[in-house]
């Protein structure tokens, strides 16, 4: 097990460093320069060349890119062309929204879709079935962000149930922390709900037609048993994979709600600055993301020992 | 003494547009306490379909529509779902045939176990539930009970596994068991072992026993009664002993004649010996370790090494067709994959009229291709489903430049060959059985002129009759092509019947190798002796005779 | 650790694909809303459009009338119109980007599950693609070649081709174990016919159904790349930008969004509808646990 | 707690990102600026410039040497009083990057201490803008800086934000483009003189300002009506009908000089390097349809043809072609030899203010029969591009569009729209004329307003002739704030002094 863990932890390097070069290679492809956007309106070609010059921007590719791995490697992530921040810092501000964001939307969205894929591949072909079936596919079909103004102007505008907009930390109670997350989680779960729900019954749907559920009906259990034990056990896997592909797709999710609620989350840093072309801000945050995605999946693969006595690595 | 079990005129309409229109019509019979009730019949005769209406399982698009089924008494088919929940696995209990998917893959054998006497209000609970557990296993023979609770299945092997669904089939002493082929699946020396374990718990335990199989061989092993089906309905019924030796219904006479007897046939005259086709020389293949994969390494984990083949010579000659026989995992696939050369193997020589293919590799494997051909174990999969039969017969030619004209001629006489209407050339293989599936398979490969055929469990997984024919096939085209063959197999009396020569195989090692007729007479090597005592049938037939 | 390399085709005992799936009610609504929507977009200039490019500054935000059945946007320009010709951009997004995804991640799975050496490599960059967030890696490529339809449907794919690649190397690799791939290898079958004839054929069903899934997340894709500010240009309505430009007046002009957002639901929905019902009726796994007692 | 009555929630027209209002013209920065630096100078409602920093100055009589001296009691945050050699530094940055900066320091022969309270400025020639740079409204704004931060290279960042204004930055909760904070600075001396514009005294009556950045303006709107804002200083004109009907709040037109927009044409890339083409787009295009598509609100804009800005005193019509004659364009088109080629006009979709102009452009020009390809990226892909002098299939550009605050367009030195240097030292689009820029420097030495205002309608007319730039038109930007916020003081930036809140 620490061998596997080990081994699959050396196994992501390639693929960090996949991610590494892309990421630079894009960014550096990509027009637009930061130091015009440091500059503003009335700035002249000639401090706009001066100000590459500082910034070492006119340094050939690969020079840029070894020095950044170099500095990488010591930990340091640089600093904001922009803000002239440390990108550590910058990360470190804007986690905890995200992260908070993310948890309580993975939680939700499993508390209630598991529950729900699991009954409507036991009541296969039924009403309740299509119905959840329905509810998946139009969760699948709204843009994330209609839904999100619709939230606001309903339970914040109309109804004056919750705060439009904003952030609290958790370390200023957790009362005004939730508040502020509930039209998010609503908003961003749906999608989610829809894809684990949809996953479960699928999967669950499968394992009911396995020998060993005809056994344990033979046995005389109970349905509910049946399928809480036999069933969703066996089906966890394809789940536990979903709810994982969900944490890192959730990003994209994030960048929109986090602008529709005001959450300053890591996804509107990285939206700025790629917009801003903030290249160390961005290539930080992205290889942040990627980390936690080759994190996650080790996770995944982790749980599936956990649930699947067969497989030992 | 009232019958455990008593079916009375029971019929199952199949839906929409079946080939039939009742799984099962009609059908009366009855299980008394201690009796031992076997129920054969071919494939698709509707063996299963009574079992599992017996247990109120059968799937929501089959129901009963006629007849009544009692179980000491008490109709199961008007009780109440509870009732049934009740009854499942209190008073009767089933055992089926997949032991390696019958258990649930992700609970320990004792949870499992455990499971059928917490789901039973009379069972006993906490430490006496544990105890009992354990007795149990103790009861089936399964090794180190203590250990072995906390086993999963993946552990176990399959013999072992369906020890513990005979366990969970008995723990709440039930009137009634039923079991739906529980041995098919598992090797002859297994086999055996399972079926002595059923007829001691019956002695045992005095519950009535339905036993559906389709091999006769089980059936004199173990019946006190028979039935057999055909087509949904009952077409005989009697004493074990009448219905083997006095079988009444053609249908039945016809079954118990296509099993291949267990005596080889005298040897038949050979063609002179020529220089072998085939000859293979201290071959080994080793799973897994590493090196092997490449690329793969740098990345992946190196697993867990498996000698499936050591230092295996075989040679073999033109018109000859060798035996090879060995328990499951015992490296006969691996053999025939190395011959064939799907896989590389790890050390030796395969030499094809003389030259060495065992180092050979992609293109310069291809002139070789054609001479060797494989007919695999599973009809189902060997054809590809989404091409028509014709198609998948002539590719092979084509490939290797024969004029679409002259391939498909070939395609259409070889048809006739196989017994089949060339017509079949047009058809899906869907739209065949699974004897005549293997038919289509047999005339692909001899589509290509091979020198040798191998055929891999080529008849393993088909009914005795259709079996039969499948092996008729495959001599006649050994004598007018002059095949060498390399035939394997589990089944002795099937290697008895065609080879003329035998190798036995255990653990990647050839441990015995003679004419068929010296080893059946014979058998020098301990584990060849056991295989033959294992043999379903090989006692009562010796008795009989 | 795919859920989707699971989905390896058990062996069909039914087999010859599609004609099953027509029948099925899911198929048929989806395919009968897209035809309606494909209509639609084709016969743009013939249904009462006008130019959905033209400004009409002076009309700015007028509510739903006869004159714009739909109202108008901030530039005054017709939504009905708009959101007509929108279809178009719409659906070629959808399914330029399932088509091409499919294609490149079927070539890639393809030869990663069969070349075993490339296997490491290609898949190691696969997932590296995938470890970035997709819509990051979107923007990125947006503004790297500059907003335009193409630049969308390659920003929209690339992140896309690795889930693909992922899915037809797991067929693969099932399928090259199938006794009857072998069986056409000891036939002397080369390589790319191999694959053609007996893998390939495996791996549509599975598209097919994948596909529908990417062609109805790409339309999403796009309208939240548009609300980010780096979609299709304003000059090529498209549901998406037609509702990210809508989405400053959406309490004051509701139309702008409402009617490009009913479309964008309705054509997911129906494209989502018949994935499900692709699904169901091309999957044989279903099928096994509909019937047999085994 | 905080007492919420002390502090000011606001949602800017975007997130700061750079703190540093001197390498950047951006007006977040500029606004930044006003909180936590203070000026030598400062305009007042007048468009006088009067003594901020100063206690007096004086002006020799050869108009050659200008003596400043120092208010009692400046201090920086950091505790440091504020001394000569702050001022001299921090002029000298911002001479490296202003426009009116530059040219000042063109005319400059030395700055020099003299003792710890007093500097001066010495000429090399008589030269009339010197207070109007120094006293500079907006950006760059000549702030104050302490000498050791003020000695950052112009074009690096600096490294900390102090200042001696009326606000500190409180740097703990800056989380640049979401938050920026702001705490009275009580060590700080206003001036006895009631506020006017940035001049006169600065009383701060709140503890804290807090800016936070919502990108989103819907949702910004809603918090504002929510009461969880107090404060949105540009609130998309579109939203100001729904917020005036909303209770609790009131819009305040507080930057009565207001903003515009201009359409700028590149002069290195054909057909723009030939003036009659230009002549022919400055021909075709209607002022009113861009005002209409950019705030569709007749209340809050205003045509206006003069450069310069409409009710300034630089205002005039010379020049301006006063309605659109296509007929003229098309034979204007015609006469310039246009072959047909495409012309690349870049919009920035994600700046609801300058995205409408490009299509209104991109009409007309059809309208004349022009080719047009309207490309859409983000705004600072656009900055990024304009930049470059390349031609059109190497990334280069023809047309794009921006808006500016008014307060720096009030004359031809300050306005960079008329600066004629061409390829180097120009404004990008890169015109080029010398006879403009003959003109820009007579104005700059000229000291008679009278004579200014004449020479700045000579500039004007140029510019029009030449085809420099077309103004889109006026429009106003108003505040959308609670209703209990008072004392919000009118002039060219926002400014949180005087502001209290009830
Ligand atoms: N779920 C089902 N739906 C429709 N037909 C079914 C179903 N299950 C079984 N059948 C049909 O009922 C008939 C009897 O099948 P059954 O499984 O009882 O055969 P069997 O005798 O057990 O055969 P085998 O020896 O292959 O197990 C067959 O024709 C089969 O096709
Ligand atoms: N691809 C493989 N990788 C690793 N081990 C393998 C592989 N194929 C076979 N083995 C192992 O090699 C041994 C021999 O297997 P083989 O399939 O040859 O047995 P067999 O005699 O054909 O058995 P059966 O009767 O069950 O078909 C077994 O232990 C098996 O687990
Ligand atoms: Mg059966
Ligand atoms: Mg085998």
């Amino acid at each position: 097990m620490g061998r596997f863990v080990a081994g699959r932890l050396a196994a992501t390097l390639p693929v960090m460093g996949v991610v590494a070069v892309i990421v630079f290679a894009l960014l550096r492809l990509a027009p637009g320069d930061p130091a015009a956007i440091l500059a503003g309106d009335a700035a002249s070609p000639e401090q706009i060349v001066a100000i590459r010059a500082r910034l070492g921007l006119d340094e050939p590719m690969i020079r840029q890119f070894a020095g950044w791995i170099w500095r990488l490697l010591h930990g340091d992530l640089g600093t904001s062309i922009i803000s002239n921040q440390p990108v550590l810092r910058l990360i470190g501000d804007r986690i905890e929204p995200t992260l908070a964001l993310a948890t309580t939307t993975i939680l939700f969205a499993v508390a209630v879709a598991v529950p729900l894929g699991v009954i409507a591949a036991w009541r296969h072909g039924t009403w309740i079935d299509r119905g959840v079936m329905a509810f998946s596919v139009i969760g699948f079909s709204v843009p994330v962000f209609v839904l999100g103004y619709l939230w606001i102007f309903g339970a914040a505008m109309q109804l004056r149930l919750l705060p439009v907009q904003g952030y609290v930390s958790i370390t200023q109670g957790f009362g005004p922390f939730i508040e502020r997350l509930v039209l998010p989680t609503l908003t961003l779960s749906v999608i989610y709900i829809a894809l684990i729900a949809r996953t479960t019954r699928a999967s669950v749907l499968e394992v009911l037609g396995e020998d060993y559920i005809r056994t344990a009906r033979a046995k005389g259990l109970a349905e509910p048993r049946v399928l809480t034990r036999h069933a969703l056990r066996n089906a966890a896997v394809p789940v536990i994979s979903v709810i994982g592909l969900g944490i890192t797709l959730l990003i994209s999710g994030v960048v929109v709600t986090e602008s529709v609620f005001n959450l300053p989350g890591l996804g509107r840093l990285t939206v700025d600055a790629v917009l801003a072309r903030d290249y160390p801000v961005i290539q930080g945050v992205i290889l942040l993301f990627s980390g936690l995605y080759v994190l996650i999946n080790l996770g995944i693969d982790l749980a599936y020992l956990i649930f699947d006595p067969r497989i030992r690595y | 003494m009232s019958p455990v079990l008593e079916i009375r005129g029971l019929s199952v309409p199949l839906p929409g547009s079946g080939d039939r229109a009742h799984a099962v019509e009609g059908l009366s019979l009855t299980v008394g306490p201690g009796e031992i009730v076997c129920v054969v019949g071919e494939s698709g005769s509707g063996k299963s379909v009574t079992a599992h209406a017996v247990m109120g399982l059968l799937p929501p698009v089959l129901k009963p529509s006629g007849g009544e089924i009692r179980l000491l008494g008490e109709d199961v088919l008007a009780a109440s779902p509870s009732r049934l929940r009740a009854l499942r696995g209190g008073r009767m209990a089933m055992v089926f045939q997949e032991p390696m998917t019958a258990l649930n893959p992700v609970l320990t054998v004792g949870a499992q176990l455990a499971e059928v006497l917490e789901a039973h209000a009379e069972g006993p609970s906490g430490r006496a539930r544990h105890e009992r557990v354990l007795a149990l296993m103790r009861d089936v023979h399964l090794p180190d009970p203590v250990r072995m609770v906390r086993a999963y299945p993946h552990q176990l092997s399959g013999g072992q596994r369906q020890r513990v669904m005979i366990a969970m089939a008995l723990a709440n002493d039930p009137a009634l068991i039923i079991a739906d082929e529980p041995t098919t699946a598992l090797d002859v020396t297994t086999q055996a072992q399972i079926l002595k374990l059923m007829r001691e718990l019956q002695a045992r335990r005095d519950a009535g026993i339905l036993f559906i199989t389709h091999d006769f061989g089980v059936v004199a092993e173990i019946a006190d009664r028979v039935a057999v089906m055909r087509r949904g309905r009952l077409v005989e019924e009697g004493t074990a002993e009448a219905v083997l030796s006095r079988p009444q219904d053609p249908y039945t006479r016809m079954l118990i004649d296509a099993v291949p007897s267990a005596t080889p046939p005298a040897p038949r005259p050979r063609p002179a010996a020529k220089p072998p086709v085939l000859e293979v020389e201290s071959l080994a293949k080793t799973y897994g370790g590493g090196v092997a994969s490449g690329l793969g390494g740098l990345f992946g984990r190196p697993g867990r090494v498996v000698h499936a083949l050591d230092r295996v010579s075989v040679s073999l000659r033109p018109g000859e067709t060798l035996g090879v026989v060995g328990e499951s995992g015992s490296g006969k696939s691996t053999l025939a994959r190395c011959i064939a050369r799907f896989v590389d193997p790890s050390a030796g020589a395969i030499r094809l009229d003389g030259a060495d293919i065992a180092g050979l590799r992609g293109r310069a494997l291809h002139p070789y291709r054609r001479r060797v051909q494989v007919i695999f174990q599973d009809p189902y999969r060997s054809l590809n489903p989404r091409r028509r039969v014709g198609p998948s017969i002539v590719e092979g030619p084509r490939n290797y430049g024969t004029p679409a004209a002259v391939a498909w001629e070939r395609a259409r006489s070889l048809m006739d060959l196989v017994g089949l209407d060339p017509s079949a050339l047009e058809r899906y293989p869907h739209e065949f059985s699974g004897g005549q599936r293997q038919r289509i398979a047999i005339a692909r490969a001899l589509a290509m002129e091979p020198d040798l055929l191998i055929a891999d469990e080529a008849v393993s997984a088909l009914d005795v009759s259709v079996q039969a024919q499948v092996l008729d096939l495959l001599e006649s085209v050994r004598e007018r092509l002059n095949l060498a063959i390399l035939f394997i197999t589990h089944d002795l009396r099937v290697a008895a019947r065609l080879c003329d020569r035998l190798i036995v195989m255990l653990n990647g090692r050839v441990v015995e190798e003679g004419e068929t007729a010296a080893v059946f007479a014979d058998p020098q090597h301990a584990y060849t002796r056991a295989l033959f005592a294992a043999a379903p049938g090989a006692h009562r037939r010796e008795a009989a005779e | 650790m795919s859920a989707q390399a699971q989905a390896a085709p058990a062996p069909a005992r039914r087999a010859r694909g599609l004609p099953p799936a027509l029948t099925h009610p899911g198929v048929l609504f989806g395919l009968a809303v897209l035809a309606v929507v494909l209509a639609a977009a084709l016969a743009a200039p013939w249904l009462g459009t006008l130019d959905p490019i033209q400004l009409r500054p002076r009309l700015r935000l007028r509510p739903p009338s006869d004159a714009a059945w739909f109202g108008t946007d901030a530039f005054g320009r017709d939504v009905y119109s708009r959101v007509v010709y929108g279809a178009r951009v719409s659906l070629m997004i959808g399914f330029c980007v399932a088509a091409v995804a499919v294609a490149l991640g079927l070539v890639i799975g393809l030869v990663a599950g069969y070349v075993r050496w490339l296997d490491a490599v290609v898949m190691r960059v696969m997932d590296g693609v995938m470890a970035i967030p997709s819509i990051l890696l979107a923007i990125a490529l947006v503004t790297l070649s500059g907003a335009g339809i193409g630049t969308v449907i390659v920003a929209i794919t690339i992140p896309e081709i690795p889930r693909v690649a992922r899915l037809v190397r797991g067929v693969v690799l099932t399928v090259r174990e199938e006794p009857y791939v072998e069986a056409a290898i000891g036939a002397g079958t080369r390589l790319p016919l191999l694959l053609i004839r007996h893998v390939l054929p495996n791996t549509i069903a599975p598209l097919i159904v994948q596909g529908t899934y990417v062609c109805a997340s790409a339309i999403l894709t796009e309208a939240i790349l548009s609300f980010l500010g780096a979609g299709i240009p304003t000059e090529v309505p498209s549901w998406g930008n037609i509702m990210a430009e809508g989405r400053q007046a959406f309490q004051l002009a509701p139309w702008v969004i409402l009617f490009p957002g009913l479309c964008v639901a309705a054509t997911v929905l129906a494209v989502n509808i018949l994935g499900d019902g692709l699904r169901d009726s091309l999957d044989p796994r279903l099928a096994r646990r509909l019937g047999s007692l085994r | 707690a905080q007492d919420n009555k002390k502090v000011l929630k606001v949602v800017m027209h975007s997130g700061l990102r750079i703190t540093d209002p001197i390498i950047t013209t951006a007006y977040i920065a500029r606004n930044h600026g006003y909180m936590i630096y203070d000026t030598l100078f400062a305009t007042d409602e007048r468009f006088e410039i009067k003594p901020q920093m100063l206690k007096e100055y004086s002006v020799s009589d050869d108009k050659l040497t200008y003596t400043f001296t120092l208010r009692d009691g400046l201090k920086f945050h950091d505790g440091a009083p504020v001394t000569p050699e702050d001022c001299i530094a921090s002029i000298q940055r911002w001479g490296k990057r202003d426009g009116m900066g530059q040219k000042l320091m063109e005319y400059t022969a030395a700055l020099k201490a003299v003792d710890g309270k007093t500097f001066t400025l010495t000429l090399k020639q008589p030269y009339g803008l010197v207070l109007a740079s120094l006293g500079k409204p907006s950006s760059n704004v000549p702030f104050v800086m302490p000498k050791r931060i003020a000695e950052t290279p112009a074009d690096k960042n600096v490294p900390e934000e102090i200042g001696s204004g009326p606000f500190r930055f409180v740097k703990a909760e800056f989380q640049p483009g979401l938050k920026a904070v702001y705490e009275k600075n009580p060590d700080y001396v206003p001036r006895s003189e009631p506020p006017s514009w940035l001049a006169g005294g600065k009383v701060v009556k709140l503890d804290r300002v807090e800016w936070i950045n919502i990108p989103d303006y819907q949702t910004a709107v809603n918090a504002l009506v929510a009461g969880e804002i107090d404060y949105i200083e540009q609130p998309p004109h579109d939203f100001l009908a729904i917020l005036k009907k909303s209770p609790g709040i009131v819009i305040n037109n507080y930057n009565k000089l207001g903003f515009s927009g201009m359409v700028r044409m590149n002069w290195l890339n054909p057909p723009f390097d030939n003036p009659k083409i230009r002549q022919a787009v400055l021909m075709a295009v209607n002022q009113q349809d861009y005002l209409d598509a950019q705030i569709g609100d007749p209340d809050y804009m205003t045509p206006c043809m003069a450069l310069f800005i409409c009710d300034t005193p630089n205002a005039t019509d010379a020049g301006a072609p006063m309605k659109p004659d296509l007929a003229k364009a098309k034979q204007l088109l015609k006469e310039g030899g246009y072959d047909g080629r495409a012309i690349v006009i870049m919009q920035p979709t994600d700046l609801a203010i300058v995205a409408p102009l490009a299509p209104v452009t991109a009409q007309a020009l059809r309208g004349i029969g022009m080719k047009v390809d309207l490309q859409s990226m983000d705004w600072q892909t656009l900055v990024g591009r304009r930049a470059k002098q390349d031609p059109v299939d190497q990334g280069g550009w023809n047309i794009f569009h921006t808006t500016w605050a008014n307060a720096d367009l009030l004359n031809p030195i300050a306005n960079v729209g008329v600066n004629g240097k061409g390829k180097v030292g120009g404004w990008f689009g890169w015109a080029e004329d010398a006879e403009i820029e003959t003109l820009r420097d007579a104005y700059a030495r000229e000291t008679d307003p009278a004579k200014q205002k004449e020479i700045a309608a000579a500039v004007q007319k140029r510019a029009y002739d030449m085809g420099f730039y077309y103004p889109t038109g006026q429009y106003a930007a108003p505040l959308a704030v609670r209703s209990n916020l008072t004392g919000i003081l009118p002039g060219p930036a926002p400014v949180f002094w005087n502001i209290e809140k009830k």
